[in-house]
């Protein structure tokens, strides 16, 4: 019998305290409008509050095998929270601007926050798929948030459709493996003889589309440019990190559960070539993008192929890469679009790359710090971006999967060439617009730091990052190194 | 075999099910009647996890389905809102027609 | 006897299961959708859930079918758009992948998916209304909690979306 | 007392190029003649103190080390210089010659010229003295290529003087591409010299070789006809004589000094300086004779048409260097560097007076606006006089001891065809020489009356070295007097001989001509050159040209031909310099800019075009985007399932 | 002062990038005091790095080497030193990096300080990959240095700056991943060969490889230094970029960067796979000879100045190539000195292009012609810098290139000598046709009549550059007995690798 007991209290509170905080900010926004300038403050109360928590909740599992607190856990919430902290730093300034200051999105942002993070924590199908669907209706939400912009209610519409087209396919694997395994807990896929059942198989390909498809993974991304364009873009910054991270490290609990030594051939061969789809289709189709939300969000195509990469590679050091790659994926493209929406001045229009022409002298610092997340998405050395395909690449060459780390390093090549056409726009070119970019607010310049410090700290000292990483990855039952 | 009926079957029914929602989804032009086709995927779903549950003779399946129907309500109606309000500037629900964003 | 009912109510399921779908009238659709919905909630019946069963018809058919039915009726859209298709590919490409697809499923499903070695399960030995009751309030505390996060969301997102006048 | 170190004799001119150079246009003209002069005249000093005495010594060879210079794995090269009677020859008349000149271009460009241009005049020839001292005095074939190359720059430099003329500019990038040419040889001589001897020092060299010749001389043909490749460019002989006529471009001095008396001769130097390299190879012998005989008619005759009177010395000093090859080939190489001594002397009176003349002329140079000038120049007629005298070989003048010794050493090498063809360009010679004499000086002055009303004689810094070098012309042969006037009289192959030691088993002993034959020899070479005079003296003083112009009216043709140089430049432009430049632009706008940057671009853009095709997959409908998951996980079920 | 000591090459490697950080935080408006604090910074820099050559001992081996741990779970540290060869490669960053800023001094007018920025991080990774010992630090240097590089080009380039940069990025860019690919795999091999994580040089050069694998190494290793260097055919980047950048950027392109490829080439890829860069070096040595001719050959039709002096650059690298490749210890000094002296001679000739291409804005030849007359001191100046470039006895030039045709000649490839040695011919045919077209001849533009001399500082610049070229032309000893340790470890290291066949070709000649 599992009752609400205080281990139970401590391993839900980082969660009930988002759940909480959300709630609270809608009751103000009903009751107490003018609190609203507040809300971004109170979002950032709660999630740091939600990571304390995490850190003092006790390690182990809890409500009978269905959540975990375990160092994987916290360092997924850490770089959960930290992505929703700077999606809240640069929503104050941006929802402001664009007269959509509304207690609801910082609500649903926390609520989207906390389905996130019951997929890292979730050790049971239901809680993940549950966490899934909570994170998807608060995001088909805040996609089209923006009632009165046609472009933001058809991101809505879009978003929902294909996401709970991909929901389906989701909800179905998890009756598969349900019944073949008696049972929702994840552990219960550890049984002798399931990786080579096919249904078991077939269960972890619809997974892994179905969860592929939230980390934008090619042939599953085809929502992702629409949606990322009309989607306000502090919601995207958040949308596109958090969740293809929690993806990921689903998709290695499942697996790990079924495979803990090495992936099956052809499983590993479906799932290279699928990283390889994603990585070409996105560098390829970026380089012909005009629509700086677009562009990131096939960078973002592409970034989710390498880090695919290691799931086929697989293992206690490709999983510790893909955790490192993460974080340095997270403070550059959470960086990049922070910087997107501090530099257009119009929210709620497209956002062409050539109009940013000229930024770089009339707003150094954004444009300084968007430059650097570039160059960091680009993988140059110093970066972030470079430590993560340092260790990503790396663990291709350990296990001898050359192809992949080859034809990785010519993507990224590729990837250059667009990132450099936007660097390229901000400092070689004339202004097109006759004013510059709004002024800098506090909380906008705050989160650009983060994000600058970040990527050079971690492109610099990646050490810590790698050993909180490998820690997180002994939390998966890996077999091997 | 649950009762006199073989799994199976339940499964196989289940499938085809899935595969008409799929039908639907793909090839009608309604978002509407696209979005029926999806919980019609989601009700071979649950058909499958309510056949597996009774054949496992597990609480489990059953309340999958509950849940699964809890989280269908509530998509049904964020994502009818979102039909409301994409056809205030659309007057169509029809996808052939909604591609302003695209390329 | 179930084998006769079960093998009438799938049959019909299905078949209204694919009249929602070929139906050009969205309205038809729903009343098709729920006519499957209602025959799926008697095969539940025969999988000894007769509270899902319940829900199926009460929460399924009954409330979220009629809300798609109001707010077809609500935007007025009574037929998908006539003429053809200008992207014929879909269909043609959509329609070979579905059948790849049910094919592999179907065939996967039909060989392998029973578990081995399974005792069958008889109404006596399958969970009571009550075992659910109870095991939502404690096996199943966390999701359940979840989804009442779940829930909240929704409401305040679509509350958000319709929501008529926009406040300063 | 101790000596003057010899790295001083370079210095001295270094020093003065590095003063007229850097402050020369501030400090004005006067500044730069007393430096520019005083350092070469100090460097003068500087070698007849070292030179007498050493003269009077034993002749053996000095070398005074001044510090290691490149030193890398096994290979050492030093700054050494050295003092030896090949190097003491060359050394006095350098300094010597290169002084009066000195001495007269200060004469000679004190009016035309600004400050600027006065002091680079002057910093050019310093820096050609040092060059030209090192070359000489260089202990190693490394440092001797520095001096090579530093006076193929100074040559390069005082030819492109006059910059802003249309012409002297590609004269000089001329000279120095085709010595470039040159060097290419000499370097790859001296790369096959230091991995045959390990070292690029003369001792090393010579010695080794000298020592065991059997070992060494199958590689030497192949060094020794790069080095000679080398002296080819330098001394222009063909085919890389093209030059040196172009080089008439730069200042009469500049010609004189570096184009006839010095720098060209360095070709020489070289050749007898290896001689022991040359000797142990029969066959590259050979070549250097041929070469010099072909060269000596070949510019002989081209010479018999030109009008410029700069380009008849020019071509003349060609066919001269000719000699003296051909002297080096058949083995006379005392013969060869008296030419040189008697050249220096005689070639730049000649061309010291040319420049006299045409200093009066206002810088005309065409023979047939002048004439009847004997009276108006009569110190530079005078001169120039003797010195054509002496480069005809008319005795007892200069040129005749050394000319005579060359053709008596083809012959008695047993030569007889190249003898007889250099007695051929021998006639030749004294032909278009005193065609020269004849209309310059005689007959009547066929100019503007301008040009008449200018005439005057030069200032005593012109004609005080035109009278000092018409004197060595006239008596600088007796160092070398031949066998038959006197059995101790040829003092110069006596002073020369520890250079050219015979080589024990390659060389029997040089067997004399008999004497009978020797006076025949110098009779034969006398009357073809008295002949040569009183032919042109008849055909152009007397009649004023009406014979050759009939003859080239007969022969049209081949006139055009001769007086168009046999249109070599215009055959080389064909064929090299043309197809040069169309590779070059091929190179250019098809293999980078086509080829690769093509493909490289094509690259790109096939990419980009795929962005841009694919782009287009994202077609704004949902219905696509389900079906591209679908396919998505069709695909996987394809690949992973076919397993099970 | 110990401390000092024993991080002096630290300090020289960061005293830019600590630079750059306090011009960041300089006003963006205080342009002239941010131009003298970059100028300040390198000069002192230079100063620095004064004790580097006065005391480093002329024998094998790393000299004021550091060795900190930087990732330690994967074996990479912060390690650095100084050999002979990266000693005289420092020593020319260090000063040219103060000539270029001086020269951009007065040229220089939009960005200052992010110019002077973007130049001294450029500093600091050329530095650093000088002396990085390890490879993974390397790497981190060496790619660093294109992002100031490309702002350079990009921002402050001429009118096809945009591609210049882009295509100079990518060019490098895409040498050096699969390079990156290698090292990571050296570093796996290494680990799964002994159990630990290194990338440190001398660890990894211990791993033995089959020849295939080797092959496809150093291939990959090959194949970034060679664009870098360039080899033809991939030098097409460098035209553009050379002609495109600012002169600042063209000195140091010309001066340092390419230099870079060759440095990676003696110090990583002969070290780490002796075998198969001996194998294949009669290619690396043919390509070199086709370099020196083709760079040649394509200088002499060129239009563009600075186009021109960059395709004799090509020429010129090919030549320290084939130094190279040929692998005598004669050729390799000559390689060695003949970088510095490419370094000093190209980048004076662009730094005089520049001060006549800042007074007319125009680097057609066309537009010039006659400007002897009327700048003297530059015509002087850029004589010298093109005897120098052309090799002339006397100066710099000569001594490298001589070393190298000698040395070439002694080994078993004597016919590169004999086709390499045209670069003499040819390189005074491009060079002077060059010279007397812009600055003799008649005056055919009236706008050159009244062209301004050289102004001080620029005369500087240059000067600094024409003192080095006499001094290492007469006394290259100074240089070459700091080198020929170093050049011995290469060689005897390498040797001793190789296999018996090998070494018969690489010793063939006495």
């Amino acid at each position: 019998m599992i009752t609400f007991g205080p281990a139970e209290l401590a391993a839900t509170a980082p969660e009930i305290t988002l759940a909480t905080a959300g709630a609270l900010i809608v009751l103000l926004e009903a009751f107490a409008p003018r609190t609203r300038r507040a809300f971004a403050t109170l979002s950032l109360a709660a999630i740091a509050l939600s990571l304390y928590f995490v850190s003092r909740a006790p390690i182990g599992a809890t409500f009978g095998g269905r959540l975990e607190t375990s160092s994987l856990t916290s360092v997924a919430s850490l770089f959960l929270a930290a992505t929703a902290a700077v999606a809240v730093l640069v929503a104050k300034r941006y929802l402001e601007r664009a007269g959509e200051e509304r207690g609801e999105f910082y609500a649903l942002l926390l609520w989207g926050h906390l389905g996130v993070s019951l997929m890292v924590r979730g050790i049971d199908l239901l809680v993940i798929f549950i966490g899934l669907e909570t994170l998807s209706l608060s995001f088909y939400v805040l996609a089209a948030i923006f009632r009165g912009v046609h472009a933001s209610s058809e991101a809505g519409l879009k978003y929902f459709l294909t996401g709970a087209f991909g929901s389906a396919f989701t909800v179905y694997g998890i009756a598969l493996l349900f019944g073949r395994s008696g049972s929702l807990r994840i552990s219960a896929l550890s049984q002798v003889g399931f990786g080579g059942d096919p249904v078991i198989v077939f269960a972890l390909l619809l997974l892994l589309a179905g969860f592929g498809f939230k980390m934008s993974l090619a042939p599953f991304h085809a929502w992702a440019p629409d949606v990322y364009q009309g989607m306000p873009t502090p919601a995207v910054a958040y949308l596109s990190v958090a969740p293809k991270g929690a993806s990921l490290i689903v998709l290695y609990r499942v697996l790990t559960a079924v495979y803990q030594g090495a992936l099956p051939s052809r499983l590993q061969t479906g799932i290279a070539a699928l990283a390889i789809l994603s990585m070409t289709l996105g560098n390829v189709v970026a380089l012909a993008q005009r629509d700086i939300k677009r562009l990131l969000a096939y960078s973002g195509i592409a970034h989710m192929g390498y880090i695919t990469i290691t799931l086929a590679v697989f293992g206690r050091g490709a999983f510790t890469a893909a955790l490192v790659y993460l974080f340095a994926y997270l403070v550059s493209n959470a960086g990049a679009f922070a910087c997107v929406s501090v530099l257009y001045r119009d929210e709620t229009r497209p956002h062409p790359v050539g109009l940013l022409a000229g930024e770089g002298r009339r707003a150094p610092f954004a444009a300084g710090v968007l430059t650097l997340c570039f160059f960091s998405l680009a993988g140059i050395p110093a970066t972030a971006g470079f430590i993560g395909k340092f260790f990503v690449f790396g663990a291709a060459i350990d296990r001898g999967l050359y192809g992949l780390a080859v034809i990785g390093i010519l993507n990224s090549l590729v990837s250059i060439g667009y990132y450099l056409r936007v660097v390229y726009v901000l400092y070689m070119r004339e202004p097109v617009e006759a004013e510059g970019p709004p002024p800098l607010g506090v909380s906008d310049g705050l989160a650009l730091a983060l994000c600058a410090a970040g990527i050079l700290l971690l492109g610099v000292f990646p050490s810590g990052l790698w050993r909180l990483a490998r820690s997180a990855a002994e939390s998966l039952p890996f077999f091997g190194p | 075999m649950i009762g006199k009926i073989p799994l199976a079957d339940v499964l196989v029914v289940s499938a085809a099910l899935f595969a008409i929602g799929l039908a639907g989804a793909l090839l009608r032009r309604t978002a509407i009647v696209i979005f029926l086709s999806i919980e019609l995927m989601m009700n071979a779903a649950n058909l499958a996890l309510l056949g597996y549950g009774a054949a496992l003779g597990t609480v489990d399946g059953q309340i999958a389905v509950f849940f699964v129907i809890a989280i269908a309500a509530a998509e049904a109606s964020v994502g009818l809102a979102i039909f409301v309000a994409l056809f205030r500037h659309t007057e169509t629900i029809d996808v052939n027609k909604i591609n302003l964003l695209k390329w | 006897m179930e084998r006769i009912v079960f093998d009438a109510a799938a049959t019909i399921a299905l078949v209204f299961a694919a009249l929602m779908v070929l139906s050009r009238n969205p309205v038809k659709s729903v009343l098709a959708l729920v006519v499957s919905f209602f025959f799926l909630a008697v095969i539940y019946v025969l999988l000894f859930a007769p509270f899902i069963a319940a829900i199926q018809v009460i929460v399924y058919a009954g409330a979220i079918l009629v809300l798609f039915l109001f707010v077809l009726m609500l935007l007025n859209i009574r037929h998908e758009g006539s003429g053809k298709d200008p992207r014929p590919i879909q269909r043609i490409v959509g329609g070979g992948a579905i059948l790849v697809f049910t094919i592999v499923l179907v065939a996967l499903l039909s060989k392998h998916g029973t578990p081995p070695g399974l005792p069958p399960a008889s109404e006596a030995a399958a969970p009571h209304i009550g075992d659910v009751a109870r095991a939502v309030y404690s096996d199943f505390l966390l999701p359940f909690e979840a989804l009442s996060v779940l829930l909240l969301a929704a409401l305040v997102g679509a509350f958000v979306l319709v929501s008529k006048e926009h406040r300063p | 007392m101790s000596v003057l170190p010899l790295w001083l004799i370079p210095a001295l001119p270094l020093a003065g190029f590095l003063a007229c150079g850097l402050f020369g246009t501030r400090l004005g003209k006067r500044f730069v003649s007393v430096v520019g002069v005083g350092s070469v005249g100090l460097a003068t000093v500087a070698a007849f103190s070292r030179l007498v005495p050493y003269l009077g010594g034993d002749h053996a060879p000095v070398v005074e080390r001044v510090s290691s210079w490149i030193t890398a794995g096994d290979f050492r090269a030093e700054i050494a210089f050295r003092l030896d009677p090949l190097s003491a020859l060359m050394l006095s008349f350098v300094t010597f010659v290169g002084f009066l000149i000195h001495v007269y271009s200060t004469g000679y460009m004190h009016h035309d010229e600004t400050d600027a241009g006065y002091a680079r005049f002057f910093s050019y020839l310093n820096l050609f003295m040092f060059s030209m001292l090192t070359l000489v005095l260089a202990q190693n074939f490394l440092l001797m290529f520095v001096g090579w190359e530093g006076v193929g720059l100074c040559s390069y430099l005082l030819i492109g003087y006059y910059y802003e003329q249309p012409f002297a500019p590609a004269a000089g990038k001329k000279a120095f591409v085709v010595n470039r040419i040159g060097d290419w040889g000499f370097l790859l001589g001296m790369f096959g010299l230091a991995t045959q001897f390990g070292t690029l020092d003369y001792d090393g060299v010579f010695q080794a070789a000298a020592k065991d010749p059997a070992r060494f001389a199958p590689a030497l043909t192949l060094i020794a006809l790069c080095l000679f490749l080398g002296a080819v460019g330098k001394s222009a002989q063909v085919p890389l004589y093209v030059w040196l006529p172009d080089a008439m471009a730069g200042p009469t001095p500049v010609s004189a000094l570096i184009h006839a008396a010095t720098m060209v001769t360095a070709g020489v130097y070289m050749v007898a300086r290896c001689n022991v390299l040359f000797r142990l190879s029969p066959d590259a012998m050979l070549v250097v004779a041929i070469i010099g005989t072909i060269t000596a008619v070949l510019a002989a005759l081209i010479a018999l048409a030109q009008n410029d009177i700069k380009k008849v010395l020019a071509y003349s000093t060609v066919s001269q260097l000719g000699y003296m090859f051909l002297a080096c080939g058949v083995g006379a190489f005392v013969a060869g560097m008296f030419h040189v001594m008697t050249h220096a002397f005689f070639k730049a009176c000649l061309f010291l007076g040319a420049g006299s003349v045409m200093h009066a002329m206002s810088g005309e140079l065409d023979m047939r606006r002048m004439g009847g000038l004997k009276g108006k120049l009569p110190t530079t007629y005078r001169t120039f006089l003797v010195a054509a005298l002496a480069i005809c070989g008319i005795p007892p003048l200069a040129g005749f001891f050394s000319k005579d010794a060359i053709l008596a050493g083809a012959f008695e090498a047993g030569q007889p065809v190249l003898w007889a063809v250099g007695l051929f360009t021998a006639g030749l010679t004294a032909f278009y020489m005193f065609r020269m004499v004849a209309r310059v000086f005689a007959g009547s002055f066929r100019g503007t009356p301008e040009q008449e009303h200018h005439v005057h004689e030069s200032p005593p810094s012109m004609t005080v070295p035109l009278v000092v070098l018409a004197a060595l012309s006239a008596v600088g042969g007796f160092v070398g007097l031949p066998a038959v006037v006197g059995e101790h009289g040829n003092r110069i192959e006596a002073f020369l001989s520890p250079i050219f030691l015979p080589l024990a088993a390659h060389e029997p002993a040089g067997h004399a001509l008999p004497h009978a034959t020797e006076w025949l020899l110098l009779a034969a070479s006398v009357a073809v050159a008295a002949g040569g005079i009183g032919l042109a003296w008849k055909w152009y003083a007397k009649e004023d040209g009406r014979v050759p112009d009939r003859i080239a009216a007969a022969f049209p043709a081949l006139y055009a031909l001769v007086a168009d140089k046999f249109r070599v430049d215009e055959l080389y432009g064909a064929l090299v310099v043309k197809p040069f430049a169309w590779i070059a632009r091929i190179c250019w706008k098809v293999i980078d800019v086509l080829v690769i940057d093509g493909v490289l671009n094509a690259g790109a853009f096939l990419v980009e075009l795929a962005g841009d095709l694919l782009r287009f997959l994202q077609t704004g409908n949902v219905r696509n985007y389900a079906l591209t998951f679908l396919l998505g996980v069709v695909a996987l079920m394809l690949i992973v399932m076919g397993g099970f | 002062m110990d401390l000092l000591r024993s991080h002096l090459l630290s300090a020289v490697v960061f005293l830019p990038a600590v630079g750059a950080v306090l011009l960041a935080l300089f006003p963006a408006s205080a342009a002239k005091a941010a131009r003298n604090l970059a100028l300040a910074i390198a000069t002192l820099d230079f100063l620095v790095s004064i004790p580097l050559w006065t005391r480093f001992v002329p024998a094998a081996g790393f000299q004021f080497g550091e060795n900190v741990p930087w990732i330690p779970n994967f074996g990479i540290s912060y390690a650095v030193g100084l050999d002979g060869l990266s000693l005289v490669l420092v020593m020319l960053t260090t000063l040219l990096t103060p000539v270029a800023l001086l020269f951009s001094l007065s040229h220089v007018s939009k960005g200052v300080r992010g110019f002077s920025i973007a130049f001294l991080l450029l500093e600091t990774g050329m530095l650093g990959s000088l002396v990085a010992l390890d490879l993974a630090l390397f790497y981190v240097f060496w790619e660093v240095m294109l992002v100031p590089m490309y702002f350079i080009i990009g921002i402050w380039g001429g009118t096809r700056r945009i591609y210049a940069a882009m295509k100079f990025f990518l060019f490098t860019m895409a040498g050096s991943l699969l390079m990156f690919l290698a090292i990571l795999y050296l570093a796996v091999r290494h680990h799964a060969v002994t159990g630990m994580w290194s990338f440190a040089l001398e660890d990894l050069a211990t791993l033995d490889f089959a020849s295939g694998v080797q092959t496809v190494l150093f291939l990959a290793f090959a194949l970034a230094f060679a664009i870098k260097v360039p080899v033809f055919p991939l030098h097409t980047w460098l035209p553009d970029a050379h002609t495109e950048a600012p002169t600042a950027g063209s000195i140091i392109l010309a001066g340092v960067l390419l230099k870079l490829g060759v440095y990676g080439y003696l110090r990583f890829g002969l070290t780490l796979f002796p075998e198969a860069a001996l194998r294949f070096a009669p290619w690396v040595g043919l390509l070199g000879v086709i370099g020196v001719v083709y760079g040649a050959l394509v200088a002499f039709p060129q239009k563009d100045m600075k186009r021109l002096v960059a395709y004799s650059s090509v020429s010129h690298l090919g030549l320290v190539v084939v130094g190279v490749a040929a692998f005598t210890t004669v050729s390799l000094s000559g390689s060695i000195l003949q970088m510095i002296n490419h370094g000093l001679s190209t980048g004076a000739l662009f730094l005089l292009v520049g001060v006549l291409y800042e007074r007319r804005h125009t680097r057609e030849i066309e537009a010039y012609g006659g400007l002897a007359g009327i700048v003297p001191v530059t015509t002087a100046l850029f004589l010298v810098a093109t005897l120098s470039s052309i090799g002339l006895p006397g100066l710099n030039g000569f001594v490298g290139e001589f070393l190298i045709l000698l040395g070439t000649w002694t080994s078993a490839h004597r016919w590169w000598a004999v086709l390499a040695a045209t670069g003499v011919i040819l390189s005074a045919v491009y060079m002077l046709t060059l010279v007397q077209r812009v600055f003799w001849n008649p005056v055919t533009h009236e706008e050159n009549r009244s062209l301004p001399e050289i102004r001080p500082s620029e005369l500087l610049a240059a000067a600094v550059l024409v003192a080095c070229m006499i001094w290492i032309g007469v006394r290259p000893n100074d240089l070459l007995s700091r080198l020929s340790p170093t050049v011995e470890a290469i060689r005897s290291a390498v040797l001793e690798k190789t296999s018996a066949e090998n070494r018969g070709r690489a010793e063939a000649a006495p």
